[in-house]
């Protein structure tokens, strides 16, 4: 298996201003990071990518298969599961309403069971309100949600954006078990470290291009590139 | 103390018939973010096309389901044949459904003339009730606030019990993501249209047997459903439910003790919800 | 502003065949008509609109050998909209002659109008509000139908004294003519002695009355309805729900066979209603039978009876038209000859009695006081109880006493 | 390049408005002229605002109504309400109620965009129609108030080509000085705000003060029309802001073509036209149908009104360029939407 998600030269316009201009990507197999400063079109390319936004030029592939122009729920039944930057979880919604609702694309390896199996925290608090779990537990929840679409691969906009820091290790471990399943994923990520501890490259994205290509342990190292390109 | 009991009842009546219409123009708005102008359109045309069919077979319960089917087609076809085109383009959304309001509206006209028109009611209902306190009392006011309970009820268990129901509250909540989650959401949105048409068609049939239906009705039950949701709050049948008996109570009150006025207090009482909770009194909360 | 217009050229072919060859030499003569054709108010310009064809038909379509070209224009029933309308029919399609508009404030617009163009002739339609005649009048405007109190000439006193009611609350809608209907009814009635203990005056357009209902006071003999259309549907059902057993006496637009006329549990409550109107579709005369008559043959997709509207917009037309045939169709030196012909005009009304005007240009003629009663089951008529003659603007008061009362208005009279 | 060009258009335009008396009929001059050059006004103010704080705002008319219930109360009038001031002091007094009562409106619509915007201006203008029509007081009820013939410095102005003159120069001066505010450091922030508020909020400007002054700005335009609408028709009622003269100027607006403001002159032209003249070609009853289908065409296949069909033939590529650029205008408007009012 192994699923291969692969960008080529998409732009996004908002009016004038050129958000994203002629971004590529190929994340295969393994998870990739994506890192850059605030507001340089991260979001944007994951939201373009699920077909949130519309782009102007470029196509997005999924297996080979063209998901751009496509709906949000045409391009989640291909196989992409999105989890969203600040969670945006059903907030009027249980917990497990919150994993009902999706619409999954074939009915394994993520049913409900296995959900509660591996998310014992959620399952403890299924009928809570979503809005009532602490920030990490609604990130976990925004992961078994995009888990339960039974996607070939992910995208996972800042998971650890405003989560207690000892939960951030938790989360960390159970992304890359997720990888380890071979679910592909492409990470957006600021905090290095966590980048680094689940993929082994990086895209660094600089003003709607990406500029580089690196190893994310090599970045770590770099105060350089980090000041230059993060901002850190 | 008679008078104020029986201006209440008046009241909630009333909110019950703003009920019935706003909930429909609340949930749509929430879910698809459409502020469908023409919704009072299909009130009325639910109310004349349910005059019609219960003038044709003598029956009110035909007419009200004629009238409401008739109303959901209409509201069906609007959204599937205008409204989904410009998903998204909210304000886009809003010109052309009054440009529509105001083509169904004159062809209505013509249809239907000017006259103002009552439905006769089911005989069973049309009777006097003797509450003690107050005296007698219609009773088929009274089914009207029963009617409100009962659909109410049956939203409720929709939107609650039932998958389809998780997937409007969804949708009120967040509908991008509900889209990215794979959930089918034109098919949703297209069944909220229906259901938003049917519920105010036969809003249009109720208050056609208990009030009357008269051109001009359209906008003013679109603009009651307006001040309803900016009240109660988009997308939430608490919201609707709080804000329909809020203004139906305000403007009963208002006629009975500040006649001159009492449109005006409807309005005011929109303004002074509008400063305080942007929002409105239900506004972004769960959606029961 | 809605306006529709088409050429109505029958009347010159017709005229062709009758008078022979005379009519070609002629010069048409153009009339405008305003009236309202689109909105809630449609029903009603349509019955204006017929109302002005009988009146052409009667005159074959021509006067003296004049063509009579009829153009039509549709208000809005604002008043800005009437202007907007008969400044088109005038300064766009030059008509000489304008018949209209309907309601009482396009009334007082369209006469502040006619006195910037004092070449061109304004006969009323329906509208009926005192001050387009009785305070600062326009010379070539000439209303042949009555005011909305003139339309209540009879009422006060026939309910004082027949009815006996001394104690009356007043329901109506929350504008000029309403207030103009209650002042006409006031003025008789107070003065015999009655009290009008209090006036709910209501916003136009309400659904839900049940709460005026509520707050009617109970110590009272009869109520004073001055509701028309949905609203008096409305409120009359409102009013059977609440138990209200008090009777009602009617405003000129409430007991109109538009409300007679239609279907449901209210009209009951109208038996034995006293009401009083210019016109009566029970009324026993052979004038009226007539013009009835030709009414229905005309229009077979029209009312059972002609109602007000066709019957005032019929009234000034036939004036203007019996105006010209007097004069030969001259309009020469501004109408000079025409306004005089008409301010002079005596003719008999299909009601029976004559119409004549006073020196405002304002007629002077009968008035009706009704009754509902149920001719046969479901289908209730007003029949003529008494006949007011010769009813003029100030309501057989002294003009001066008269104006002095000042202008009709929520509390102006006062008799609680 | 493109500037020296609009600024010929512009200059070409206006000279065509000042001849155009020597070609018209009393009739065109007043009520097809006069009548658009007043209503444009009052729909560029929608406009206006639609550019400068992106809020679609229907309390318009009611501001332009308020301006004219203003004047009419305050200065002379037939009805004996009010203080009778003269004109001098009047128009003054007009203006700042009505700009005073749309900032109100802009305080209170600030915190809304797009559809919320739009529903609680149209019922915040509806309250102030209910209002009009049953205060007696001051706003004199349902027969409105009359002010018999407007005079200034004993001339009767409100007929004819002075008038014609006076609204035309209003219009000018209202256009360039709008024209003049777009290259200012304000107009430059109020764009940004009707462009992408959030940007502007990052960017530290306070997005809610803008609003309001974009608001008190359109609120001059409408204030404007107001006027000259009272002086027109020499009385104010309440029709004049009810709830179809409120559709109207939005018609007028978009038929026009809602991105700019001086389109609405050529909207109110062709509503006005409509009104007048549609119906004697159409030959029916059914005027409503008419403009509702119009303005259903104009929605459907033209968003950016006839203005925006009128620049296809002159340059063909360019105008494209320009109308995919509006295009994408209005899609940030939906990308913005969604994600604004989802939270």
């Amino acid at each position: 298996m192994g699923a291969s998600l692969s960008v080529r030269d998409i732009t996004v316009q908002f009016g004038s201003a050129m958000v994203l201009d002629g971004v590529s990507l190929n994340c295969v197999t393994k998870p990739l990071a994506l890192v850059g400063r605030n507001g340089v079109g991260k979001t944007t390319l994951c939201k373009a990518i699920m077909g949130l936004v519309g782009i102007a030029a470029g196509t997005i592939e999924l297996d080979g298969r063209r998901v751009d122009g496509r709906r949000p729920e045409q391009v989640a039944a291909r196989g992409i599961g999105y989890v969203p930057q600040g969670r945006r979880i059903f907030g009027s919604l249980t917990v497990e309403e919150n994993l009902l609702v999706v619409s999954p694309r074939a009915a394994e390896p993520y049913t409900l069971e296995r959900i509660w199996e591996r998310f014992p925290r959620l399952s403890e608090r299924r009928t809570n309100l979503g809005t009532q779990l602490s920030g990490g537990e609604q990130q976990m929840l925004a992961i078994a949600r995009a888990l339960r679409t039974n996607p070939k691969m992910l995208i996972m906009d800042e998971p650890t954006e405003g989560v207690a820091p000892i939960f951030v290790d938790q989360l960390v471990s159970l992304i890359a078990d997720i990888c380890r399943t071979g679910i592909g994923l492409l990470l957006v990520e600021q905090n290095l470290r966590v980048a680094a501890a689940i993929a082994e490259l990086a895209l660094v994205m600089v003003n709607g291009r990406i500029v580089m290509q690196t190893p994310t342990s090599s970045l770590l190292d770099d105060e350089m590139a980090q000041r230059t390109f993060l901002g850190l | 103390m008679n008078q104020l009991a029986l201006v209440f009842l008046n009241g909630i009546t009333l909110a019950s018939l703003y009920f019935l219409v706003a909930t429909g123009f609340s949930l749509t708005f929430g879910l698809m973010r459409t502020v469908n102008l023409a919704h009072g359109s299909f009130y009325l045309l639910g109310g004349y096309v349910g005059y019609t069919v219960s003038e044709q077979t003598g029956s009110w319960v035909l007419g009200a389901l004629g009238g409401g089917a008739a109303a959901a087609l209409g509201s069906l076809l609007l959204h599937q044949l205008l409204l989904a085109r410009y998903d998204g383009q909210t304000l886009r959304q809003a010109l052309a459904s009054i440009a529509v309001s105001t083509i169904v509206a004159d062809q209505m006209l013509a249809a239907w003339g000017a006259e103002t028109y009552q439905i006769e009611p089911p005989p069973q209902l049309d009777w006097t009730i003797v509450l003690s306190p107050i005296g007698g009392y219609s009773f088929l006011r009274v089914s009207t606030l029963l009617l409100a309970v009962v659909a109410a009820i049956l939203l409720w268990l929709l939107l609650v019990r039932t998958r389809l129901g998780m997937m409007i509250r969804a949708g009120v909540d967040d509908s991008s993501i509900v889209r990215a989650l794979g959930v089918p959401i034109l098919s949703v949105f297209a069944f909220a249209a229906a259901l938003a048409g049917a519920m105010a068609g036969i809003a249009g049939v109720v208050c056609g047997s208990v009030l009357s239906l008269a051109p001009g009705d359209d906008t003013h039950f679109l603009l009651m459903s307006l001040i309803v949701v900016i009240i109660g709050g988009v997308g939430r049948l608490s919201g609707a439910a709080i804000g329909a008996l809020l203004v139906g109570l305000l403007e009963q009150f208002g006629l009975a003790y500040l006649p001159t006025y009492s449109v005006v207090l409807t309005f005011a009482l929109m303004v002074a919800v509008l400063a305080i909770r942007p929002d409105g009194i239900r506004g972004s909360r769960g959606v029961a | 502003m809605r306006k529709y217009n088409y050429k109505l050229l029958v009347g010159s072919l017709v005229a062709l065949g009758v008078s022979g060859a005379s009519a070609e030499d002629r010069k048409p003569i153009k009339v405008g008509v305003v009236a309202t054709l689109s909105g809630a108010f449609a029903a009603l310009g349509q019955e204006a609109m017929r109302g002005v064809e009988q009146a052409m038909a009667e005159a074959n379509g021509s006067v003296s050998g004049h063509p009579i070209v009829l153009t039509k224009a549709s208000s809005d029933a604002t008043p800005d909209s009437a202007v907007s309308a008969v400044r088109k029919l005038v300064e766009s399609d030059g008509v000489d002659l304008v018949v209209g508009p309907l309601s009482g404030d396009e009334g007082i617009a369209v006469k502040e109008y006619a006195k910037s163009h004092p070449n061109v002739t304004f006969v009323n339609g329906t509208s009926a509000a005192q001050d387009t005649t009785l305070r600062n009048p326009a010379s070539n405007f000439f209303r042949f139908s009555g005011d909305g109190a003139q339309w209540m000439a009879g009422l006060g006193r026939y309910a004082f004294t027949e009815k006996g009611y001394r104690r009356v609350a007043v329901v109506a809608e929350d504008y000029s003519f309403p207030y103009t209907q209650v002042f006409g009814f006031m003025t008789e009635f107070c003065a015999l002695g009655g009290h009008v203990v209090s006036k709910s005056w209501v916003p136009i357009g309400q659904k839900d009355y049940s709460s005026v209902v509520a707050s009617l006071p109970r110590d009272i003999d009869a109520l004073f309805v001055g509701l028309s259309g949905a609203d008096a549907v409305n409120f009359l059902t409102q009013m059977q729900q609440g138990g209200i057993e008090k009777p009602m006496i009617a405003g000129t637009f409430t007991a109109d066979q538009t409300i007679l006329g239609a279907k449901g549990r209210f009209k009951k409550y109208f038996i034995g209603t006293p009401s009083a109107s210019p016109v009566a579709d029970g009324l026993d005369s052979k004038g009226w039978d007539d013009y009835a008559a030709t009414y229905k043959a005309k229009f077979p997709d029209g009312l059972g009876s002609p109602s007000l509207a066709a019957y005032t917009y019929y009234l000034n037309t036939h004036a203007l038209l019996d105006g010209l045939s007097r004069v030969d169709g001259d309009l020469a030196d501004g109408h000079v000859k025409l306004n005089a012909v008409l301010a002079k005009l005596n003719f008999d009304a299909p009601t029976g009695g004559d119409v004549h005007l006073d020196a405002n240009r304002q007629a002077i003629t009968d008035n009706f006081v009704t009754e509902v009663y149920e001719r046969s089951p479901g289908l209730l008529v007003n029949h003529v109880v008494r006949r007011i003659k010769g009813v003029n603007q100030t309501l057989g008061m002294e003009p001066a006493k008269f104006i002095a009362m000042g202008p009709a208005s929520r509390d102006n009279p006062s008799c609680p | 390049m493109m500037a020296s060009r609009n600024l010929g258009a512009a200059i070409a335009a206006c000279g065509l408005m000042i001849v155009l008396p020597g070609f018209l009929s009393p009739f065109w001059l007043t009520q097809i002229a006069i009548q658009s050059l007043c209503l444009g006004m009052v729909a560029a103010s929608l406009s206006f605002l639609m550019r400068y704080s992106g809020q679609l705002s229907l309390a318009q008319t009611s501001v332009a109504g308020v301006a004219s219930y203003a004047l009419a109360y305050l200065g002379p009038n037939d009805v004996n309400l009010g203080p009778g001031w003269s004109m001098v002091a009047a128009v003054p007094a007009a203006f700042v109620i009505s700009i005073l009562y749309s900032g109100a409106v802009g305080t209170l619509a600030a915190r809304t965009r797009g559809v919320n915007c739009l529903m609680i201006t149209l019922a915040i203008g509806m309250s102030v129609f209910y209002l009009a029509r049953q205060n007696y007081s001051i706003f004199g009820g349902f027969r409105g108030i009359s002010i018999g013939h407007p005079q200034l410095l004993g001339l009767a102005f409100n007929d004819g080509i002075p008038f014609y003159y006076l609204c035309l120069a209003i219009v000018i001066v209202s256009c360039v000085l709008v024209a003049y505010l777009e290259e200012t450091p304000l107009g430059l922030a109020l764009r940004a705000v009707g462009s992408s508020p959030e940007r502007t909020e990052a960017d530290g400007y306070s997005v809610g003060v803008l609003k309001v002054v974009a608001a008190m700005l359109a609120g001059a335009l409408a204030s404007c029309g107001g006027i000259l609408l009272l002086w027109y028709h020499a009385r104010i009622s309440p029709g004049a802001i009810g709830v179809s003269s409120i559709i109207g100027t939005l018609i007028v607006a978009v038929l026009g073509g809602i991105q700019r403001p001086i389109n609405a002159f050529l909207g109110a032209f062709l509503y006005v036209l409509l009104d007048n003249y549609a119906i004697d070609l159409a030959g029916s009853e059914r005027f409503q149908t008419l403009v509702g289908s119009i303005f259903l065409a104009v929605v459907v296949l033209s968003p950016n009104g006839v203005a925006g069909l009128l620049v296809w033939p002159r340059d063909g590529t360019k105008a494209l360029a320009r109308v995919k650029h509006c295009r994408c205008a209005a899609r940030k408007e939906r990308i913005g939407g969604p994600s604004s009012i989802g939270q």
